[in-house]
Parts: C-alpha cells; structure tokens; sequence
C-alpha cells in the first residue's frame, strides 16, 4: 500500500487529504527513526541529518505541488523526498549503499533525487540547490510548462551567496519559484539570533522586492496555505514568494552533535510543539477523521517504513563495476 | 568544403546560432550577452537573431548563473552559460565542480547536466592578474568535467557543436586572442561536430613532439615551420580536449619522436599539461625517450599589467622556438 | 602643491572645505581626461573605466574620513583612490607601466591600492572589495582602533553573493562598515531597472537590517551629509549602513563600449546634472568662494594633472626583474 | 624533546593555542568553531579559553568569510580560517585565488596577504562526493599561495605555527582520518616552527623513491616496512609543503634509487602530484630512472557513497604495496 503521491489540496479539506498529511508526516518521522536506529546499531555508514520535528514543512509544501513541480532539497533531505512521493524503499536501500538505491549507492542520504517525482535533489553543500531551483523554474517559464519550482533549505543557507544570486534573478526575471525555508532556528550550531539581525527571515525578501511570510511550520495547515497562495502566485507568472516556515529538529545537527549550543529545556519546549499531535488534534476537533483511523495510519506507516527496511536490508550492495564509466552520461551516436 | 576564413568569435557564435536553430533548448545565458554583444563581441548580433528569452541578459551573479544553468539543464534544457572572463569562474566553482560535474555520477545516473559553459581566458590584453588566467588545472582535475580548448576557428566550431550536444557539463576554454584573428584553416558551413576527446595532429614531424593547446598551438606551429627550414622537423599535437585526453596519438609520436616538449601558457606549477607529462612518463613511449621532457609554461606569477612584463611572463614563440632548438640540437 | 588629504567636514562649512571638495573633484575628473586623451593616443594599455560624472561621490564620502579610515575600491576605482588622497604622479605612472608606479607596473588601473591613504585597493572582481572591507571593519572593531572601513562598489556588485555575505556579517557584528553604492544606473550594459525589482537599492538593506540611504549622487552635500552621519553611526558601534548614491558614468563602461543600451539623450540629460557646476553654483550662492578663486582651483587642478602626465612619462620604465621573488613577501627570519 | 602523543586535532589545536598566546593580532575564525569546537572538534576548548571574538563563529558564508579574514590581514591581524570541508572553498575561490593569492604581487608588495586557511579534506567517512574531496590542484596551480598538506601531528604543528607565522597566504590541508590518530613520532612542547618549503625523507633506501603526502605518508609507510621484510628497500619523501615544492631530495633520492612512484589520495587528472613527475622528468635525474614513472592516484570519480565503493576510489595500502612490489621486480 502506498498513498497517492498526486494528492493535492487543503489537508484538512477532506478526510483522504487529512489522511495523506498525516500519513506523509508519519513516514518521515518513522523513516528518520529507522535511520537513527540503523546508525546506532552500526548498519549505516556516513553521517545522517535528522527532520525529526519537521514534517509539517515538506508535508504541507509538497500537498501544494503537482508531480511534475520540481522541488530541490538539502543535507536534511529525507522529508522533502518522501513528501515528494519517493519511493521509501529505494531511499532505505541507497542509505544502505544497495544497488536498487536511487544513486545506486554512489550519493547516500545528501544526494538523493528522483526524476519522476520532480525531486532534484539532496545537496550536501548548503544553498546549492537554491539556484538549481531558480533555473528549474526559468526552465519552466521558457518553456511555458506551468510547473513550478521550490527550492526547500534552512535558515543558515540564507547566509550564502547562492541564496542571494538566486532570488535576485528570480525576482527579476518573476521566476514561478518558492523560497521555502526552513528555519529550524539553528544553521548546526549557529542560532539565527546570532546569524541575523532579523526579526523574520521572510524580510529578507524585502531587499529583492519578493513578498516574504512566516508562518508556524509546525502547522502542517498553514504551511499548506502558505504554499499554495505562493504556488498560485508562481503559476500565474506573478513570480517568487519567499516562505519562512518556523519549525525545530529534535535532534542534533548530525551524529557528531553534542548539543553544547541549546538548552534541554528548549528542546523539550519544541517536543511540546510536535506537528503530528497538532494537526492529530485538528482532525478530531473538527471531525474529519476519528481516533481509529488515525491509528490505523500511524500503524500503516510503521508498517511501511519496516517493509521499506527489510526490502532494503534483502536488497543487493553496490559493487565497484562501472564506476568509472559512470561519470559521464554516455554520448549518444 | 568551403574556403570561408572565419575569427574564433565568429566561428564560435556560428556554432551557437546553429544549435539554437537546431534545437528550442538551447539557449545562451550570460553577462551583457545581449544587447551589447557580449564583452569580448562573441554572442554580436544573437540577440537580435533569437530575442531576450533566448539569448538571456543576466546580473553580475556568476554562481547564480551557472546554478540556474545547472537547473535547466536538469530540466530538458541545453544551456550555453558564458562567463565574462575565465577568472570569474572562481565565483561559479561550486556550481562547476561540486553539482554540474558530481550531478550525473552522484546520483547514480538518475539525471544528467547538458550545460557548456564558455569563457575567455589568457592574457595579453594589459587587463592584469584578475582578468587573465589559464584555469585549466581547476577544471581538468575535477572528474565529470569535460574540458575544450580549442586553438582555431574551425575546430571552434566544430567541438562547441558537440559540447552543446553532450549530454554532460563541458568547460570551453577560449584564448581572448583568438577571437579577432582567422585561423589557417576555412571553416566549413554546416553542422559538422569534431568529436570531444579526439586529439590532433596539427603538423608531422620526426625529431621533436610538440603538445600545446589554444594560442599556444599557434605559436608553436610557427616554430616548427621556421625551423622546418633548419631541418628539424617537429610534430604538433593539439589535444583540444584536455580532459577527457586522447593519449595515444602522443604516445604514438613520441615513440616515434624520442623527444617531448610540452607548452601551455598557464604557469607551470600544477599545470593541466603536467597530466601529458605524467601519462608519458608512465607509459611505454617513456622507454623511446631520448631526452628529458621540456616543460615550457607561465611563470609562477600572477600575470602583470605592463606589457613589458605581462609579455615574459607567459612563452612567446622565441621561446619555444628557442626550446625546441635546444633539444633537438643537445639530445642525439 | 597637494592639497590636504587629511581634510575632513561639510563642503560647505568654511572657504577650505569648499576648496577642498571643488579641487577633489576637478581632480578626478581631469585625471579621468587625460587617461582618456592617453588611451586614445595609443601611449595606454589594457583598458580604462572613467568615472567622469561620478566625483562627487568618492569626494563626498571622503570628506568624511580620517586618513585612518580605510576604503576598498573598484575597477572604476580612480576617484575612490583620488579623494582618499593618492598621489596623482604614483597613480598616472602605475597606468603607463611605470616603477614608480603605485605597483610598479604590475597591477595598472583596477589595481591602485595606497597603505598610506588607508586605500587597500582597487578591484578587478566586481563585489570583490566588499568582503575585504567588511573584514578590515572586523579588525578596526577587535583592535578597537576607532576607525571605519568604506567599500565603494557599483549597482551592478550589489547582486554578487559578495555583497550579501558580507553585508549580512556587517549586520550581525555591527562592523563600522559603510557599504557606500555608487548606482551609476548600469553595471555595464546591465540597467539597474533589468537587474533589480527594487525603486531604491538603498532597500536591500532591509534584508539584513541594515539601514539604508539613497542620496543625490551629483550633490557633494548631500553625499557627504550621508556619508558623515554613516561613519558617525559605524564610529559610535551602531553598526553598517548602506549608502546609494545615484549617479551616471558618461562614458562607455570601458573602451570597447559602444553604447548600444542607452540612449544619447540620456546621457546628455545627466551631463546636465554634472556634479561640478552643481556644486560651484551652491558655493557662489552661498558666497562661500568667488569666481575667481573657483577659476584658480581649476587651473590648479588642471596644472597638478599635467604635472603628474609629465613626471610618470618621465619615469623609469618597469623592468622584469624579480617578478618571481616578488609573488611571495619574504618570510623574516 | 617530549614524547608526548598528540592526535593531528591536538597538534593543530596546540599550535594555534601557542600562536594566540604569543599575539593578539592571531584569531580564528569559521563555522561552528566556538561552542561547538568545530565540526571535526579541532577548535575545541579555544573558544572556551580565548572567547568568541577571538574564536569567532561566523555564518555560513565561505565567501564572505574568506574575504573578511582577507580585508582582516590587510589590517594587520592573523586570522585563521577554518572552512568546514575542503569542498566549500569551492565558494570561496575568488578571495582565494583571484585576492589573497594575488594581493601583494598586484599591488607592487605595498601590502600582503598573512592568511591561513585550515580545512580538512579527503575521503574515507562515507561523506560522499561533495564531503570528500581533495583540491590540491585548484590551489597548487594558483601562484601566490603556499599549500601544505600535513601528514602527521609533529609535522602539523610545526608547519602551522610556520604557516601563521608567514607573511602570505597559506593553505593547509589536513586530511580527516589522520584527525583522530596519534602519529608515529611525539609532538615537542613549545613553539618550535617546521619551515616551509621544506621535504621530509621519511624513511631512507635505495630501490624505490615514494613521494606522498597527507594520509598517503602513512600508508607508503608501512609498505616500505613490510617490504623491507621481503629486501626490497623504500625510500619514502614527504614534500609537506606541496607549493612552493622542494624538488631537491626528490631528485636525490631518484637518482639512487632509480625508480619513482608518486602517491596521492585525489584523483590523477591534473591532480598536483604530477607537478612531481614533470620536475623529475624535466630534471637531470631523468637520466638515472630505470623505470617508468609510477603513478598512483585516486579514480578520476567523484567520490561514492557506500563504504564498498568509496574504498576503490583511492589507493589503499594494498596498492600501493602491490605497485611498489611490481617496480622493483619488473625494472631492474
Ligand atoms: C557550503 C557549505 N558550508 C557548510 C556546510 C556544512 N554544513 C552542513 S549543514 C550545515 C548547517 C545548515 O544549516 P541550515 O541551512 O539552517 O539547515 P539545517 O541543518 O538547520 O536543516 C552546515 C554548516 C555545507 N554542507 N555546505
Ligand atoms: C565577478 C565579476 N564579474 C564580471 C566582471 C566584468 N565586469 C567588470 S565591471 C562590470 C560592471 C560592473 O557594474 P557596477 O558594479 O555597477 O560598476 P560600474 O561599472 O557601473 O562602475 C562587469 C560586469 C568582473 N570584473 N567581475
Ligand atoms: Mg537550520
Ligand atoms: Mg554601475
């Protein structure tokens, strides 16, 4: 069983799309879980970067998106690539270097794409794939596809000159394109009170003439909301908006991350902000879905991430044959 | 086959107006590209020819070029990013080395960059250390990169229609001065691609190899057409493409050769040619040499302003001439 | 005769001062005349960015600054260098490959830098000079030295990742920093109209909290007055400020420029608003300087023009020697 | 002399612990250096120890950053930059090569440029292709930097406190597996500097001549003690300093041993080491070489993901023990 990955709409619009969103948001929690376990018990190699606490993000932005809207990603990747729509198998097997791996096990968790969702790419370099992004959507423009691009990256990426080359353009040129960032208040371990001098990030677009907004992004409704107001701007050639969407990772920053930059108490404080239980607690109020069915989601999704896992764990490793053939794409005669 | 006599600009922006003709994918992105022309006149009158969409005016934002290249060369588009001058791919490197050249192999072939990137590079100009380099080692020591240099109008041509058809990143290296004077050879009408990765033969000879690319092929044929007249007879090699390189050919002549001299006008330190140097010295054309390899490049300085020092820091063709006299004359 | 480089304060406080800003910027402007007059002669290499039209706001901005202080400059950089107080022979010989020249021959135009002047150079990498300016604030600020840093740059940098990144620490450190734009309204063939989806570029400061100002670039008062209360801001740890000073380059950006993207009566609209007689009539207004005395200036300046043609033709040429010693400063024992 | 074992984090730790105390003008600064200590915990305590102006947490701006420590030297400090992988001074190449390189032979020597630029580079962690580089080329090829490629916590140190001492530019590569290890030999207390410029004969013989640098000294290093079981006799050279290259041992050593292999962790193309076999080549040692020039680099790939993959990427002890078996067996 997968959910459609071509569901779009309001989350809490009918029980199939409150289904979805919680559905999506539950994968990527327990996909992150399953990969913190498999590091713990030594299975996975590298690094890995957690968005444990972040779902609503990727999960409202991409119930705004069609298929073939492009989105590009980030070292915290896994969300956006499993609301995406992502096959959660081939990602499981790439992170365990197998053969069905989407890169093959050539790129591990920063370099993970899929062509058929519009999924770009991971980027291990921080604000790489914002001016990915920004050509995505002049691709579009240029060739009147009506798709849309969103380049998803975290607050410390808006200190990079990738940042700020890419929205200038897109402002000029009025780029169907979403500057969605995550501000997660910690770029590693650099607080954005210490790394701006902003009340709100979405202000930085003030000096591109892009409109900037911020919203709780522990909310998976609002982001959604937020999303699709932009992504209707961007269709309609009303160019780029700029989404600060205020969210936190529970976890470290990556496996070396001692935490020494944050208070347990503020951690806790944010656990008490999870977006699953929010938007859990919106479904039931407004009755759109009952207890039994959201345990019954929650349930699936385990379910799947252990499918995911296993089939991945069975899956053949990468060998070495052909790598040096595979730098190039072959000419074609 | 036609006798026309083209510049290196002109061959070069005909390339491109026949790929853009060919294909509604390819387009040209770049800095004062429009209506002025391009800095060094090389895009001139495109513009015109295929309007602002097409032939794309950007700000002065080269990393934020190449990523929007990158972007739309993974969205079914075929961008040809120019760069103002070489040295300002110092901004873009990230773009070139870290996402076009890494995209394709990184992700386990899922996607591909079908991206060339063109820029002026060298000196002689009097425009000084920032605005005149030989980047080549930055480029040809990143693998998924394929790196053009080529030394004439007609093989201008030829490798930027194949660059734009290649599905992977190319770097294209063009000498600024280059670009205002004919090559030796006509440039044929038409969309004949010289394939990448195919070295030249420029001239035969049997006493001296010579291997040089871009203007230093130029100066280095000259050379070797004095001193034909001496009776030393020298092979020039032009590689045109220096990653991926096309040995055998060289290991070929100097097999036959027995001497090597390699130029480029970069500085030597870490130079792209020291790769020719390496491949020969651990091959088994190694065992037919009769004298050590010449080495001939740039000064280890950045380039001067003065034209009195901007001249000696890079090899004129005295040098080479005088280079290639000696080895031949001291090595029997 | 030099005039003082050391004089600082508001054009229009004493006879002086009125002095000092109309020599500076006839300075400039002659210095400008005859680079062009030698280009044109075929006795200059390489190529030449004039900023005729533009004196008013380095000399402005200068007028501001202790010697102390220090600037970064650009490729249009000899006005910058000028009013900080250069000297015009060192300056003229550089161009025409001379010993004597402030690199001895191995920088030219876009590389005139003068430790003496607190001038850490001109800059053949648009946006190049902003991070370095941005650093020698750092300096000035943990050596608690009391003194500013000054990035000149053009509209056209403001859209290098430069710019963003090093606006952005300014902002955060509160650097003593004046990011001082001259938007001369094109950045090359680049109209800022095209390269921007902003009424004042002075705006962009918003993005990183930053205030902005966008002054009369033509007007030696205004610029100053700008200027001053920047550096007075930056000297008192209240941080950066961004000045656009709105001007026009009536020349081609350099010599191979043909002038394709404006037109004719453009650039005559602006040599209306010459910055000279702009200011010579405010002076005469205000009967701070007669006739006379403004006559006398510009014969000075006129004479010093020559004065320097004549002694960098004189000197001795710049000869290859140690060029391979001097890439590296010797390391002391 | 101590015998203290220190790891590479240490040493470096320590040198720029005794730089500080010695100057004021000496401070760090880069991402994460503070609180965090770094992102290979090299800073460490010094934020602790020193404060946050003088070990300054900056945002993620490599350029800016760069350029900031540039402007900063300018101004008469020492800064110390830390990038937090090689792979992002790909952001930050202009105020790398096009300023800092460039400053004071641009500016006729009225300035310069005493800058060090720490950043740790190489594979082995399962980072993958944007996490693993080696860029010795891109900075080997750029006149005005000094590049130094530490291959133990001794040498570190010393070069260091050298490299901050100097008045130019230097970049200082330290591969990350060699962070966690303690070297062979112990690390003197005290402020005492390993000039650059300077070889290292790690190890005499007179079969084969080794040249590595980095990780690769290490692993060069146990072959030649296992095959010296076997009496095949190694001499291995660590130039440390990869720019400027002290080519003099080298030669030396080539001319008793007769035979060269050169080892690198990057890959070939281009890669710096070649800058080694075109100095030979060109050289009067030429003469005395009974083998072909052995050369052992990485795959010229972007470096891969899964650690079964990332293993064949680079030279592994088990190739190089091979290959320098081969030499001396097959060249004699
Ligand atoms: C260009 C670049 N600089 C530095 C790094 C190292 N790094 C990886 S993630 C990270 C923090 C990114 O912060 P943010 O953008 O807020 O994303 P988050 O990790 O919070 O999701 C840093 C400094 C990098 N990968 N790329
Ligand atoms: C990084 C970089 N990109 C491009 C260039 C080529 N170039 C030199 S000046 C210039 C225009 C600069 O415009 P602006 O900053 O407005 O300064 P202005 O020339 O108007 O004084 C360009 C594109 C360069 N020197 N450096
Ligand atoms: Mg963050
Ligand atoms: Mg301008």
């Amino acid at each position: 069983m997968t959910a459609n990955p071509l569901l779009m709409g309001h989350p809490l619009s009918s029980p199939e799309h409150a289904k979805h969103a919680l559905l999506y948001m539950y994968r990527i929690r327990k996909f992150e879980e399953a990969v913190e376990d498999l590091f713990g018990r030594g299975m996975m190699h590298g690094t890995m970067h957690l968005s444990i606490g972040q779902e609503a993000g990727p999960t409202g932005a991409c119930l705004a998106l069609q298929i073939t809207d492009q989105i590009t990603s980030t070292h915290r990747g896994h969300g956006h690539c499993i609301a995406k729509g992502a096959d959660l198998t081939r990602m499981m097997a790439e992170l365990l270097g197998k053969k069905i791996g989407y890169c093959g096990g050539r790129g591990g968790s920063m370099h993970i794409a899929d062509a058929e969702t519009g999924n770009l790419g991971a980027n291990g370099v921080v604000g790489g794939g914002i001016p990915i992004a920004a050509g995505a959507a002049l691709a579009a423009k240029m060739r009147k596809s009506g798709t849309v691009a969103v380049s998803f990256f975290g607050d410390g990426a808006m200190n990079e000159g990738a940042f700020h080359e890419a929205a200038n353009m897109a402002a000029i040129w009025n780029l169907p394109l979403i500057l969605f960032c995550e501000n997660n208040k910690y770029g590693m371990s650099s607080s954005t009170e210490k790394a701006f001098k902003l009340e709100n990030l979405a202000d930085r677009g003030k000096g591109y003439g892009i409109p900037g907004v911020t919203v709780d992004g522990n909310d998976v409704v609002a982001v959604y909301e937020a999303a699709e107001a932009a992504v209707a701007r961007a269709r309609n050639g009303e160019g780029p908006t700029l989404i600060e969407s205020v969210t936190y990772r529970w976890k470290g920053h990556s496996r070396s991350d001692k935490n020494l930059y944050r208070t347990k108490e503020e951690i806790e404080e944010w656990k008490d902000k999870d977006p699953i239980p929010n938007f859990i607690h919106k479904v039931l109020d407004k009755g759109i879905l009952t207890q039994e069915q959201i345990e019954e989601i929650q349930k699936v999704s385990t379910e799947q991430i252990m499918q995911a896992v296993k089939e991945a764990a069975a899956a053949e490793s990468a060998t070495p044959d052909g790598l040096l053939e595979a730098v190039f794409k072959a000419v074609s005669a | 086959m036609s006798d026309r006599m083209l510049t290196m600009a002109e061959a070069v922006r005909e390339a491109m107006t026949i790929a853009m003709e060919e294909r509604e994918e390819v387009f040209i992105l770049g800095e004062d590209i429009g209506i002025y022309g391009g800095a060094f006149g090389v895009t001139g009158d495109l513009y015109h020819r295929f309007g602002p969409e097409r032939v794309l005016d950007t700000p002065i934002s080269e990393l934020g070029i190449v990523g929007a290249a990158v972007g739309a060369a993974l969205s079914g588009m075929r961008p040809i990013v120019e760069i103002q001058f070489s040295d300002f791919t110092a901004q873009a490197m990230d773009q070139i080395a870290n996402q076009a050249a890494k995209i394709h192999f990184m992700l386990g072939g899922a996607l591909h960059v079908p991206l060339v990137l063109r820029t002026p590079q060298g000196s002689g100009t009097g425009a000084a250390a920032q605005h005149s380099q030989n980047l080549e080692p930055w480029f040809a020591s990143v693998p998924g990169l394929k790196v053009v240099v080529p030394s004439n109008p007609a093989d201008a041509k030829g490798l930027l229609l194949a660059a734009i058809d290649d599905p992977n990143p190319v770097i294209f290296l063009e000498h600024k001065l280059l670009y205002k004077i004919p090559g030796r050879d006509p440039v044929p009408e038409g969309a004949t691609r010289i394939p990448l990765g195919v070295s030249k033969v420029v001239r035969t000879g049997k006493d001296l190899t010579i291997v040089a690319t871009g203007i230093m092929v130029n100066k280095s044929f000259e050379v070797a057409e004095k001193l034909s007249a001496e009776g030393i007879s020298i092979e020039l090699i032009d590689p045109r493409t220096i990653s991926p390189l096309d040995t055998a050919p060289i290991f070929e002549s100097v097999e036959k050769t027995g001497r090597l001299m390699v130029v480029q006008e970069g500085p030597s330190h870490a130079g792209y040619i020291n790769e020719v140097i390496a491949q020969v010295s651990g091959s088994a054309c190694f065992g037919n040499l009769i004298a050590p390899i010449k080495r001939l490049a740039g000064m280890n300085i950045p380039i001067p302003y003065a034209p009195q020092l901007e001249k000696v820091a890079v090899p004129q063709i005295a040098d080479i001439e005088a280079a290639a006299r000696e080895i031949v004359k001291n090595w029997r």
